[in-house]
């Protein structure tokens, strides 16, 4: 842990004192231990306050638009960064050849608020491995299972390390295939509880568009949420549904399954479960294995001449 | 004040009168988060902290119509809603009902005071829970609030062993109280509410300077905001979450020939919220904008009513994606000016 | 505020018998923005249009709707007639109430009801239309055509005989293509090069028409009316300006060659020209043949030149061609010998294909046109033909008829028979397909006269016994297994497209299909067009076909061709794609949709953003459909058009 | 009552100043229009369009209708220039403070204007000549653009250089072929003309641009910050100071301004 | 008479518009709950114009393009296809009557197969009564 920490801080202090880079994004620690902060360091004396812990939950590859604006940037890279970074580039976004990927192998984040339900008060530090999450505050040494504590997205990884790298911390750890469960559980409920559990999420939607804000799929310069002919500003039923549907719709086939947009939330609605609808519907119909993992053409902007037409007679 | 003890027993009973009038709301938990809902006979979940939503929802919805119209270009005829019914809010924390005191300073100023909030506002009961225990981001000692600051409420409970003591705040509260005299006792328990006055509370010194307000402004034009800047990530939420927020917005929707004109939340941290129609913007980057939040909570607020528009609640610290927590960015600050 | 015109059509008793149209002209006008609302008996007669024509200007509106017929009907009537009275004609909506609504519905209520939506609908369309001028285009009034076959030719012909000049390129030292390979055609069994020869003189001695042999063309950028060609010319190793084409160099050379055009039945040298009629009759250097480029010392060619010409240092030229239209006529390929193990074809010398057995029957060609077996030079007594290699067969070859086989196999039979008067020829075949004008009749002829044996069924093996190749086979008409013994096999081998189609297809922007051959625009409406305005396609490079239809199909694109450069200018329809470029963020989705290559990207300001070429776009929309920021728009069609409709509809 | 609502009003006339400014005039349907002070504003708004702040170009007087002069910049703007006579707009106020003009009283007056800025001036400019005997010399320095770009003809050209004791001296930032007059941008116009400080309280109102550079001219000409005001104009929403939008520091424009003396100006935050 | 139910629907021009236009010349009778749209192409139709017809108080939504292999831009309907295989099943999963969104096509020729369409939307939408899942409250 602290060796990856170390050598964190000196593949920072190396870049930024190359002259080359302008920033090194990665997390410091935060008012509340549990809670690291993204960083952005700017010169290579400032290194030393990075840190990479259990708790660096958020995801930083959305950051890296408004760095680049200062110039090439390096930055920790978690798998689902990586991923997100895939997606900014191939939306021609970012330019590769401006970064300096340092990926790191992550085990799982600890969800803050979870941690502190189950330990009473705000864990101080935590480890997480294959199999358990030991949260620790002071004396005090718990170890749960991994389900009880970490990010909810971070329980559904399947990309643990990135797939692009500049240099490693440590070995990656082998990619998985994505199982959906979550979606093909919520397919089997009734219709009529479907709609009545989603009602009862869009509901509570603030539109702060925190979603939206650190998606690294929604990285458009002018975003059509935003213009009121598109989106109304009501928050109507009708207005969350069409509201939802548009967010989830323009990221299908986009969404790189990081999670972000869910752990964002501040009213906890699981946008991912709508985000991996598409994505699951697009492996089973269009036969794309990975369809997280962005490709050179996305999804939605090609076709198989032999497309399957089952939605004929799904009606009937 | 009046105050009477309520055994715990007969909490639920006392919610029922409350309901019988009104329609009650309460925290509850919903999909793993707690938050203010109408009750509808569930019974509330009170936990250390605030639910993620504030009263606002209740008092300045996040949208709401202002008038309907309908016509054509040259006859127009308006239509107001209908006025509110009675609503009493149960379970909410002192902190955010002296929130809605704080709003209540600019909403219900004259010469224009905001009518449909001040008709909310005068039909809704608040009953504030006295805290035994901060939640995981509360700060408000360091905001000059007290967990059992009984300001904005119309009855506090104090919760102690097998009861809880009442305190009517208003005449209102007085009322609720008179009317649910059946299950109350008229003892007094001052140690009930002398257990939460010292509930600790986390200080935090950055926060806590009598100088915070001029410290801020010395650092205004800090590049420190920029570097807050490129961490925040410009949504909405520690304002939409916050209780002492009440920048809203107005639009208009067509149907044809009717339409309505509402309003609803806005967020100064929203990057067309101060655009001009000819392009002029007085917030242009997202450093401005994060500074005038933080400047008008703590500095400009605070010149013109005396206090902080900032009660501590804590919910932009724990729901910030990015863990832009305001007594943190403060600490941060006070870290730079060092 | 908008002041828009609501014009309800009876239609005669068409519209009136199921809608109240006075109780719609009365919805329209209740509608806020519409300051105008009549009803006629015709809006499309000539009162009719005046009516509209009237209220235009006095009513001073800046909209129009006219309810009536469809707008495939008077569209462009209506357009017409605001235009006359000075409103652009792309404020004019057409709402359907006569076959979307009277003649479809009884009831008399929800027809009206209706009507009066689908009004509305249209009102809150051209409210949000924007007046368009139509995009217009200068034509540059030359024309290429790739290809110097027997298509190529014919297009440059039929393009310049009009009076525009052609630019012909043509990857071989000289034109001609397949057909000049070919010995007789079919049915008529003329002489192929009879034909062809003195079309190719035609063509190259025709003043509008400039030849580029030895050349391809490398890219292409630009749009309908003005392509940018660049082309790049092989070195020959000999000026062409100062030879004289005597061909001592070919007669002197010491160097064979395999030349392309003899396929495989004979020898060249490695300078000349393919063929003694060629045209332009001027020799290449065959490099990997010539013993001077194999660092020998030869130049022998230089020595004999009585002008000079051979160069051994010329070296690879290029240059820009500016053109309106491009008619594509690369031709075919024939499927190559690996593909067909079971045949022995490429194990066994007397295994050949068609196309080698035209040169053996050509009298031009390396026996004179005496039919000997390659292995030994014996005219063999027993041929056997078998059809559909490759075609027809989706599991190892392509599941597509090659068309042609079928009518220069029953060639082959008769010619051969002809020839060789006591040899025999089978035919294995699936089925034969003789439609066209006197094919059938051949095939019949071929039967019948020369004695061919059809017989229907697949070959199973060809292998070699005592110098002969034992063909066996399953005859399915009798149920019985089939063996002859050949001396020489002849296989009709699949046509495919011309090797590098697919790399001069990325070149022209113009799509493939799932076998290489060019798509066309439209398989009914549009054959000769591709998706890409300007481009046209003639000939066996689109699909396979015989001589006649691919000249048909040339003079068809030349025609295509000439209405494109007959015109100085080209109108184009203003309803395509543009992009806000201040909301646009180069992600650049839309180019993967265009079908017609529309959209490229442009630099503003240090970003990259979407720009959508007018000439090219054809307005399909499917841009602004997968643009997520809605920076991609269309014009009369635009996202919040369709939604206003949505909108009003559902009122 | 909502101070959201607006009243219904008609509109009674347009006038056409410029190509891109229009003076609109508008009577209330119901009651009449409360009475407003020189420099005030009102919320026009368009149903089903929405609402801008604007400031009320004519001068009070009982049953009078309300005059706007608009520019066409936005949403609302734009759409309003669309409207024509008889049309319904939605109005609400006064909004704001207004020019301090009692504390003028025995003063002499320079206004100084650029483009649309005009528009809040004239309504101060001829509530003084209302008042003409109250106060000693006034001045009118205008500049637009171009000669197109003028608004208030007839009052600049006419009306107002009639009045004893007024002058009015008009530039434009360029001439076209029929303009005889001074050109060049108002500040430097400005610090030509020298006018006299001693005295006299100045009021400016026009472009952001121009405001800046008119303040330091006036500076320069002896000005004390005390005695020159302007108008801000941020985007606004509600008018009566609730939004939060219009904030500079602990002030609204809205209900503070959007009237400032030079003075107050510099106590704020520059963020306007 | 009972309320009819009202369907939304988005027609190439093409092919599904005219095959419509030919209804009608064919004077074939179906429900009057459809609308169409025009559009240039099936490819043309965003899903957000779909959700937005429901918002709005359309009970049923269709989009009819041209045939595979028959669309007049090559491949509109083809990417028409795949959106709307998604997206018809995303509204499913957000709890919606599969019944109310059809995806169809319809050639110029099939003016039957286009009254066909409606009248067995129009059955199915009766029976299920109005859309009161996504649309607004009035």
């Amino acid at each position: 842990m602290t060796d990856r920490q170390a050598a964190l801080r000196d593949i920072a202090a190396g870049l930024l004192g190359g002259g080359q880079f302008a920033t090194f994004i990665g997390f410091r620690a935060g008012l509340d231990p549990s809670r690291p902060v993204p960083h952005f360091v700017r010169d290579a004396s400032g290194a030393g306050a990075l840190v990479i812990n259990p708790f660096c939950g958020a995801g930083l590859a959305r950051h890296v638009l408004e760095a680049l604006e200062d110039g090439p940037v390096g930055i920790l890279t978690r798998g689902c960064d990586g991923l997100g970074l895939e997606r900014l580039i191939a939306d021609g976004r970012v330019a590769r050849e401006r970064l300096h990927i340092v990926a790191v192998a992550c085990r799982g984040a600890v969800d803050p608020a979870r941690a502190r339900a189950i330990l009473g008060r705000i864990p101080e530090r935590a480890e997480v491995d294959a199999q358990a999450v030991t949260l620790i505050a002071g004396e005090e040494r718990r170890s749960v299972p991994r389900d009880s504590c970490l990010l909810s997205r971070c329980l559904n990884c399947v990309d643990p390390s990135p797939r692009l790298a500049d240099s490693w911390l440590d070995e990656p750890l082998p990619a998985g295939v994505r199982d959906f469960k979550a979606v093909s559980h919520m397919e089997q409920q009734p219709p009529e509880a479907r709609y009545a559990f989603w009602a009862r999420q869009f509901r509570r939607c603030i539109r702060c568009y925190a979603c939206r804000n650190v998606c690294p799929a929604c990285s458009c310069r002018s975003c059509s949420l935003d213009d009121p002919e598109l989106q109304e500003r009501a928050t109507s039923l009708a207005d969350q549904f069409g509201f939802q549907f548009t967010r989830a719709y323009h990221v299908a086939g986009r969404c790189v399954a990081c999670g972000e947009c869910q752990r964002a939330c501040p009213m906890s609605i699981p946008l991912s479960l709508l985000n991996e609808k598409f994505l699951k519907d697009i492996r089973d119909s269009f036969g794309i294995a990975d369809p997280h993992r962005p490709s050179a053409v996305e999804p939605l902007a090609c076709y198989r001449p032999d497309d399957p037409e089952s939605w004929r007679g799904d009606a009937r | 004040m009046t105050m009477n003890l309520l055994p715990s027993e007969r909490l639920a009973e006392f919610r029922e009168c409350l309901a019988a009038g009104a329609r009650l709301y309460g925290p509850v938990e919903v999909d793993g988060i707690v938050l203010f809902e109408e009750l509808g006979g569930r019974p509330p979940a009170i936990r250390p902290g605030n639910p993620a939503n504030s009263l606002k929802s209740f008092l300045c919805p996040q949208t709401e119509a202002v008038f309907d119209f309908e016509g054509g270009y040259t006859d127009v005829a308006l239509r107001v809603p209908a006025a509110p019914t009675a609503q009493a809010i149960f379970g909410v924390r002192p902190c955010d009902a002296v929130a809605l005191e704080r709003v209540s300073r600019v909403l219900l100023a004259e010469p224009f005071a905001d009518e449909s909030y001040r008709q909310r506002r005068e039909m809704t009961t608040i009953l504030t829970m006295a805290c035994r225990e901060a939640g995981p981001h509360c700060f408000c000692r360091s905001v000059g609030v007290s967990p059992a600051d009984g300001r904005g409420s119309d009855v506090v409970l104090y919760p102690a062993d097998g009861h809880y003591l009442l305190e009517a705040v208003t005449a209102r509260g007085l009322s609720v109280l008179q009317s649910a005299g059946a299950f109350l006792d008229p003892a007094r328990d001052e140690a009930a509410r002398a257990t939460c006055q010292s509930t600790p509370v986390p200080l935090i010194g950055a926060v806590e300077r009598e100088d915070l307000a001029a410290r801020l402004e010395a650092v205004a034009l800090h590049p420190h905001w920029d570097e807050l800047a490129r961490r925040c990530l410009g949504c909405g939420a520690c304002t939409f979450l916050c209780p002492t927020c009440y920048c809203f917005a107005l639009f208009d929707t067509v149907r044809g020939a009717r339409g309505r004109r509402s309003r609803g939340w806005d967020s100064c941290q929203f990057k067309d919220y101060s655009l001009m129609a000819g392009g002029h913007d007085p917030l242009p980057t997202k450093a401005s904008r994060i500074r005038r939040r933080f400047l008008h909570k703590l500095s400009r607020f605070p010149a013109v009513q005396g206090e902080y528009a900032c009660v501590g609640c804590g919910r932009c610290g724990g729901t910030c994606p990015v863990g832009l927590h305001l007594a943190g960015v403060l600490s941060e600050l006070e870290e730079v000016l060092r | 505020m908008p002041r828009i015109g609501a014009f309800i059509c009876h239609c005669g008793l068409n519209i009136t018998a199921t809608v109240d149209v006075e109780r719609v002209a009365a919805r329209a006008r209740a509608i806020p923005g519409v300051v105008h609302a009549e009803t006629y008996k015709y809006f499309c007669s000539q009162p009719g249009q005046e009516k509209i024509a009237e209220a235009i200007r006095s009513s001073r509106l800046d909209g129009v709707v006219v309810a009536a017929c469809s707008p495939s009907m008077h569209e462009a009537t209506f357009r017409e007639a605001a235009a006359l009275a000075g409103l652009n004609p792309y404020l004019v909506q057409i709402a359907n109430l006569r076959e979307q609504c009277s003649w479809v519905h009884s009831h008399r209520e929800t027809a009206t009801v209706k009507a009066a939506a689908l009004v509305a609908a249209m009102v809150a369309k051209v409210r949000r239309d924007q007046p368009l001028e139509p995009i217009r285009l200068s034509v540059y009034p030359r024309a290429l055509v790739i290809g110097g076959g027997v298509a190529g030719m014919q297009a440059a012909w039929d393009i310049a005989e009009a009076g525009h000049s052609v630019l012909v390129v043509e990857r071989e030292p000289n034109l001609g293509g397949r057909m000049a390979q070919l010995s007789e055609t079919f049915p008529t069994l003329d002489c192929a090069s009879c034909i062809l020869t003195p079309r190719t003189a035609e063509v190259a001695r025709h003043p509008r028409i400039e030849l580029l042999t030895w050349s391809e063309v490398r890219e292409v950028s630009g749009y309908v009316g003005n392509f940018s060609v660049k082309i790049a010319r092989r070195p020959a190793f000999v000026d062409w300006d100062r030879c004289i084409g005597c061909m001592l160099c070919q007669e002197k050379c010491p160097a064979p060659a395999p030349i392309a055009f003899e396929h495989g039945m004979g020898m060249g040298k490695a300078i000349g020209v393919s063929f003694p009629q060629a045209v332009p009759n001027r020799p290449v250097i065959r490099r990997e043949y010539c013993r001077r480029f194999q660092g020998r010392k030869c130049q022998v060619c230089a020595k004999v030149c009585p002008v000079g010409a051979v160069d051994f240092e010329q070296a690879e030229s290029f240059r820009e061609e500016k053109v309106g239209a491009i008619v594509v006529a690369t031709g075919f390929d024939v499927m190559p010998a690996a593909q067909f193990g079971e045949y022995g074809y490429g194990e066994y010398p007397d295994v050949i294909d068609s196309l080698a057995f035209e040169r053996l029957n050509s009298s031009s060609g390396p026996t004179g046109g005496v039919i000997r077996r390659p292995s030994d030079g014996k005219i063999p007594r027993e041929v056997v033909f078998i059809q559909c290699a490759g075609s027809r067969d989706p599991d190892r070859g392509k599941p597509y008829c090659s068309k042609i086989c079928c009518m220069y196999t029953a060639k082959h039979a008769f010619l051969y028979r002809q020839k060789v008067p006591d040899g025999q020829a089978y035919v294995f075949y699936m089925d034969i397909r003789a439609g066209g004008k006197g094919y059938e009749e051949f095939v019949q002829r071929t039967v019948d006269q020369a004695g061919a044996m059809y017989l229907r069924g697949r070959v199973a093996r060809v292998y070699p016994e005592d110098g002969r190749l034992l063909v066996e086979g399953v005859d399915t008409l009798s149920g019985t297994t089939v063996e002859v013994a050949a001396d020489l096999v002849v296989l009709a081998t699949a046509v495919l497209p011309r090797e590098g189609a697919r790399d001069l297809a990325r070149t022209l922007k113009i799509a493939v299909d799932e076998h290489g051959f060019y798509s066309e625009a439209h398989p009914k409406l549009r054959p000769v067009e591709t998706m890409t305005r300007g481009i046209f396609l003639a000939g066996a490079a689109q699909a396979p076909r015989d001589v006649a239809e691919t000249v048909a199909q040339a003079s068809a694109a030349a025609a295509k061709a000439l209405g494109l450069l007959t015109r100085g200018e080209l109108a184009a329809d203003p309803l395509v794609a543009q992009v806000d470029e201040a909301r646009c963020s180069g992600c650049l989705v839309c180019r993967h949709v265009c079908p017609y290559q529309a959209i490229e990207p442009r630099d503003v300001a240090a970003r990259k953003v979407a720009s959508v070429n007018p000439g090219l776009c054809q307005g399909c929309g499917a841009c602004a459909a997968i643009c997520r920021s809605g920076a991609m728009g269309l014009h009369g069609f635009s996202g919040k058009q369709v939604l206003a409709e949505v909108e009003a509809i559902c009122l | 009552m909502n101070p959201l609502v607006p009243q219904v009003a008609t509109i009674l006339a347009i006038r056409e100043d410029t190509p891109d400014v229009r003076t609109f005039t508008v009577r209330p349907d119901g009651e009449d229009f409360p009475p407003y002070r020189p420099g005030q504003c009102a919320m026009l708004s368009l149903f089903g369009v929405g609402e801008a702040m604007i400031s009320i170009t004519s001068t009070w007087a009982p049953e009078t209708a309300l005059e706007f002069s608009v520019k066409r910049a936005g949403r609302v703007t734009s759409a309003l220039h669309q409207a024509e006579p008889g049309h319904k707009v939605g109005v609400r106020g006064p909004y704001g403070n207004s020019f301090p003009v009692d504390q003028w009283v025995g003063h002499d007056l320079l206004f100084v204007g650029g483009g649309i800025g005009l528009a809040p001036l004239r309504s101060v400019i001829n509530h003084c000549l209302g008042r003409r005997a109250e106060f000693g010399r006034v001045d009118i320095v205008y500049g637009a653009r171009s000669p197109r770009d003028l608004c208030f003809r007839q009052e600049l050209f006419e009306s107002w250089p009639k009045v004893p004791g007024a002058s009015v001296q008009v530039t434009v930032d360029a001439a076209d072929a029929e303009w005889e007059g001074p050109v060049a941008l108002v500040p430097p116009f400005l610090e030509q003309l020298k006018p006299d400080a001693a005295g006299t309280f100045a009021v400016t109102c026009g472009p952001p641009v121009m405001i800046r550079y008119t303040l330091q001219a006036l500076t320069r000409l002896g000005f004390p910050d005390d005695r020159v005001f302007t108008t801000l104009e941020l985007k606004m929403q509600c008018g009566v100071g609730k939004c939060g939008r219009c904030s500079i520091g602990p002030k609204y424009v809205c209900i503070d301004g959007p009237v400032f003396s030079a003075a107050e100006l510099k106590s704020l935050p520059a963020e306007y | 008479m009972t309320a009819q139910p009202k369907l939304v629907g988005f027609a190439c021009r093409w092919c599904s518009y005219a095959g419509a236009d030919l209804a009608g010349t064919s004077r074939l009778e179906y429900p009057a709950s459809v609308h169409l749209i025009r559009v240039p192409c099936s490819g043309r139709v965003d899903p957000t114009f779909v959700i937005r017809a429901f918002q709005r108080g359309a009970d049923g939504v269709l989009v009819a393009g041209c045939h595979p292999g028959d669309c007049h831009y090559a491949s509109g309907n083809l990417f028409a296809r795949r959106r709307f295989a998604l997206v018809k099943r995303f509204l499913e999963y957000l709890g919606l009557e599969p019944e109310r969104f059809r995806l169809e096509w319809i050639s110029a020729a099939e003016g039957r197969r286009f009254a066909e369409v409606i009248r067995e939307m129009t059955a199915d939408l009766e029976r299920l009564g109005p859309n009161r899942k996504l649309r607004e409250d009035p």
